[in-house]
């Protein structure tokens, strides 16, 4: 589970976000859609983060970075040659097992695992609609890729200079009215990206009845399950069971997530 | 190769490393991943008397070269920890120590009767968790401590290793009163409370608004602790507060510990935590050491 | 441009950010070397009654993102303090307080006195010095602190700020027994009594065995330290602990802080200190805050 | 006295000593042999060089580097085009003013701030002996360049492979017992390395009634005076006074050290 990974390439989509292609066999064969890497730098602790994509062939991963703190910052000066150690790939990902079709959306950095996600899709023949989320035109990022996996893309900017005006939820709700009754029982929702905008996307899936899958951010420490730092209460029935977002996450069945208990967290 | 095991209280650990209570879990995880039979012993998570949901999230924060935890105790009970949990804990292949956390006198002494009959290698009383019931810490009263601990000397014929909080005027003071009322060891230090902010939200970060201080910025503090209690008392000192590497064991061994914990290194560097005692192992070689044993306390002052 | 004034018991201080006891001397290698007009002011080194020589080296001993020292209150003692080094110290185009430590209560008030008509803008009363005639510490003891204050009080009209040591069980009754005694401000924290040892030569680094830890490693408990004693006390709290750039200076001032301490920052990076009040004021910018002042104690706490 | 130099060269003398030569002309312009200067790491404290060497055309400096502990590492891993924070220069350096003949004696780092003052040797004409001491032959540096300034150049070894057998002080003594009277009270010794070195060479330099200065390695904590981190006991007259290492010295008269004080310091 600790591997010693080298930098292949560093590309830069956006001027805080960045993505880092990493050759790492073992985790390239493993990581499953949603799964997540722990990635040490000078901090004490290791960060988490998606794998977003992955080359099982070649044994690389790639990893979608949004520049925002100490640690990120120091892994956007890293370039081919340097060596990373990660841990994983951790925690229950994504699974597609039921699904009929897909609705995959993202905010912000959330959208990193779904690019994942998207691709198993597509290799699974699902239909695919993608719902993005960005600031604006000049900070969307990955929407090319969304594009050609897609059989629908909808994209919104809070400035309004690309796609539809507002939050990535109006663009969803829009989708959501239109979509016929028969089809939406075979559809789920994976989402993920700020509590806020999930704990919206969930809402609206409930009220059209539409599974949704949601994968939480949730501050770590250890990342595998020994720390207790990172609970997330999930409704089991009428009670409420407090589990780990590390092991027992970081995706959960979005109508069972507790949103109250996450305030706080970003 | 030099001799790593230590014997205190008729207990022999095969090596002076163990992982610290709250960051091993209750073993499960890390025996899956990792040879405990390379370690001396681990610590488990406290158990308490009811099962505890522990503080909602954000949990933890961190700071320079340390961070905060604020988990709240969470675990799953006494009742629950003995029925589903302690089998597989017995089994692990090193040393395993309960760790045990209450809100009342009768209640640590209640777990440690629970515990009489257990398979295990000792009890570790974690007294740093606030009395509800006074508004005093146990663990900063050294008239409770010696009360408590002779309390439960008398239920448990276990090694008990008293755990003391940091967060006083006189360590010496509360070990001495461990050591009076019948402990078998002082293990020190828990953690340092502390506070995170989050400048925009003008929030603490913690959800608990305070959480404990842990990693290698605390180890200047536990150092001294450490050396301070040894000289105080007569049973072993287990020390713990910030190690990363081999180098900080035979520090925490010079300043008087029979035998150290490990704590948040597991969290971020769990492979380095089960290459410890090799590495142990080694830098004793390099500096002469052939029984790792005559390494403790002999620190010299000037 | 935020206005970042703060004014305290009829003192303004142009901005929050003073520079520490110990770290800045009296005052004269800074001023040299840089503008001390654009920083709020500086605390001396500590004056004793007698000259003091301090420690032998080694002094000083780095730690993971923290520092220990134990220059052991090296100065001139008062009378030369008065002829040689006050009359400078005075000139400085900042708030010039003057840091006192003694070993008796007798000591302390006879500092205050000789300093009456000093033209400086308040006293420190640095707590922390082991009390070497009944082996207990003034800081550790609420009584002994509110009986030293009141003393204080009636001998020096001059603002006295009360200078607390963070190594006891309860900050806020040592504070509270400051502000009862009739203290105008309580300053907090000073260092963390710890150890560093070199396993080669088997010794403590530093001459003196132990030190005062400081630096970023002690801000969370310095944080949390300021968060309680000011929901404890009326009176203005001074914070410092770690402070190295202007999101730490705006988290003590939430956390309850209407005046920061830099110490050890300047040691390694004097021009930093000189730039933290512009920098605070790009960042009020940034949040919004008009007035420095609208911060002081608005952490929301969960 | 705060710059922000470029490394223009990274050069390794030996398994764990190297120099970084530092495009600083302030610091060039100014420093004086046995100054030094304060290097930022990634670490708390800043880290104290001698300025080994200086270009005030060019502007440079170089700083000789012996590999100890985490600083210094750190510093190993710099190339050309990064840069370094320095503060400085700082201390009371070497003077050469009453000498008519000059002996520099160095032994390991030591030799380091010496070489600084070699060269002004050299310019002012004044003769000089050097006598540098090393553990072995693949352990030396800087011999030659001390070679080409030297009318006299006495090295040892610890392991005798080059040069005498033995430690600094024994080719220092054998020199000081062929000195004839008149040219010894001429003569000024300047030292710099380990404690217990320096006091050796002190009390042989006092015993053939040479004149010494020795500059002093004590930790520091900001190397401009303002924190007394530094101590160092000299003798004035019959008292002894408490100085500053990195104001009053680093280098001192070897006569007033009391090295008494000084142990636990390497
Ligand atoms: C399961 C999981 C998957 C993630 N996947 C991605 C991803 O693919 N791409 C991406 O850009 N980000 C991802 N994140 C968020 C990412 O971990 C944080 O942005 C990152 O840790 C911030 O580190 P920093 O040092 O730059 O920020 P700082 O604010 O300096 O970090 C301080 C501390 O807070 C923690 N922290 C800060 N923000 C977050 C956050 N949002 N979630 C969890 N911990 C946080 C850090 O880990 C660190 O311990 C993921 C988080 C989790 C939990
Ligand atoms: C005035 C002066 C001039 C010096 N000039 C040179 C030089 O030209 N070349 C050279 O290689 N070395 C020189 N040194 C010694 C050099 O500063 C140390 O070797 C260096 O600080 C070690 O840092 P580190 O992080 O690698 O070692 P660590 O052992 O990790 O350092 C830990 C702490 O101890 C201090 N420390 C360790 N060794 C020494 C030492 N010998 N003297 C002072 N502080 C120490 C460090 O500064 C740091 O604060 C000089 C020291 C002084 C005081
Ligand atoms: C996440 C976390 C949880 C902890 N939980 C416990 C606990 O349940 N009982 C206990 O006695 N100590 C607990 N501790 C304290 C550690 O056992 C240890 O005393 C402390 O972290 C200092 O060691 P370190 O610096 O090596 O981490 C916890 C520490 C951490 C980081
Ligand atoms: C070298 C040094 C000397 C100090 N001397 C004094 C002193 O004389 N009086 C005092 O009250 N505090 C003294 N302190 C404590 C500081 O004023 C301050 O309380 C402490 O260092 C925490 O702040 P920091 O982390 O910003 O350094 C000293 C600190 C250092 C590092
Ligand atoms: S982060 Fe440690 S248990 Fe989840
Ligand atoms: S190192 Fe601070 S006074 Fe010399």
């Amino acid at each position: 589970m600790t591997y010693e990974a080298t930098v292949i390439d560093q590309e830069r989509l956006t001027a805080d976000v960045f993505v880092l292609t990493l050759d790492c066999p073992a985790i390239a064969k493993e990581a499953e859609p949603g799964q997540f890497v722990q990635v040490k730098t000078s901090n004490l602790l290791r960060r988490p983060f998606a794998v977003m994509d992955l080359d099982r062939a070649k044994g690389t991963i790639r990893l979608g970075i949004h520049q925002v703190g100490k640690g990120t910052n120091e892994l956007s000066q890293k370039r081919p040659g340097d060596t990373l150690s990660l841990l994983g790939p951790f925690g229950t990902g994504f699974s597609l097992a039921e699904a009929k079709r897909v609705i995959v959306v993202g905010g912000g950095s959330g959208i990193f695992p779904l690019l994942h996600l998207a691709k198993q899709a597509k290799r699974q023949a699902l239909p695919l609609t993608s719902i993005l989320g960005f600031q604006s035109r000049e900070r969307s990022f990955l929407a090319d890729d969304f594009k050609d996996l897609s059989d629908d893309l909808i994209l919104s900017s809070e400035s309004g200079d690309m796609g539809l005006t507002g939050y990535v939820t109006q663009g969803l709700q829009a989708y959501l009215e239109d979509l016929s009754e028969p089809t939406s029982s075979q559809t789920i929702l994976y989402s993920c990206g700020p509590i806020a905008m999930l704990e919206a996307v969930v809402s609206l899936a409930k009220a059209h009845h539409i599974k949704s899958y949601v994968s939480l951010e949730v501050r770590m420490g250890c990342g595998y399950g020994v720390c207790r730092g990172c609970p997330v209460d999930v409704y089991k029935g009428d009670t409420i069971e407090r589990v780990r977002c590390c092991v027992e996450g970081p995706v959960f069945s979005g109508e069972t997530v507790v949103f109250d208990s996450l305030r706080g967290e970003v | 190769m030099s001799q790593l095991n230590v014997m205190i209280h008729h207990t022999t650990f095969r090596n002076p490393i163990l992982g610290a209570s709250g960051t091993v879990g209750f073993g499960r995880e890390l025996s899956r991943l990792f040879d405990v039979s390379t370690i001396g012993g681990l610590v488990s998570k406290a158990v308490t008397p009811q099962p505890r949901r522990g503080n909602f999230a954000p949990r933890i924060a961190e700071t320079a070269q340390g961070m905060l935890n604020a988990v709240g105790l969470e675990n799953p009970g006494l009742e629950q920890f003995k029925r589903e949990v302690l089998a597989d804990f017995s089994e692990l292949n090193c040393r395993r120590i309960v760790n045990l956390a209450a809100g009342s006198i009768e209640e640590y002494v209640d777990l440690a009767r629970e515990l009489r009959e257990a398979d295990i290698d000792g009890l570790e009383l974690n007294l740093s968790c606030p009395n509800v019931k006074d508004g005093l810490s146990f663990g900063s009263d050294p008239k409770q401590i010696e009360g408590l601990m002779s309390r439960v000397r008398r239920v448990s014929d276990k090694p008990v290793w008293v755990k003391l909080t940091p967060n006083v005027t006189s360590i010496t003071d509360c070990a001495k009163a461990a050591e009076a009322g019948g402990a078998d060891g002082i293990s020190l230090i828990n953690t340092l409370l502390g506070m995170a902010i989050d400048i925009r939200s003008r929030r603490p970060i913690l959800k608990n608004n305070t959480g404990g201080l842990s990693g290698p910025a605390i180890k200047p503090i536990a150092l001294r602790m450490v050396h301070e209690v040894y000289q105080a008392v007569s049973i072993p000192v287990i020390g713990l507060g910030g190690i990363r590497c081999a180098e900080d064991v035979i520090e925490f061994m010079l300043a008087g510990a029979s035998l150290v914990q490990v704590g948040t290194l597991i969290l971020s560097d769990p492979a380095t935590f089960f290459e410890l005692p090799r590495e142990l192992d080694k830098l004793a070689d390099r500096l002469g050491v052939t029984q790792i044993t005559q390494l403790i306390g002999q620190l010299k002052t000037w």
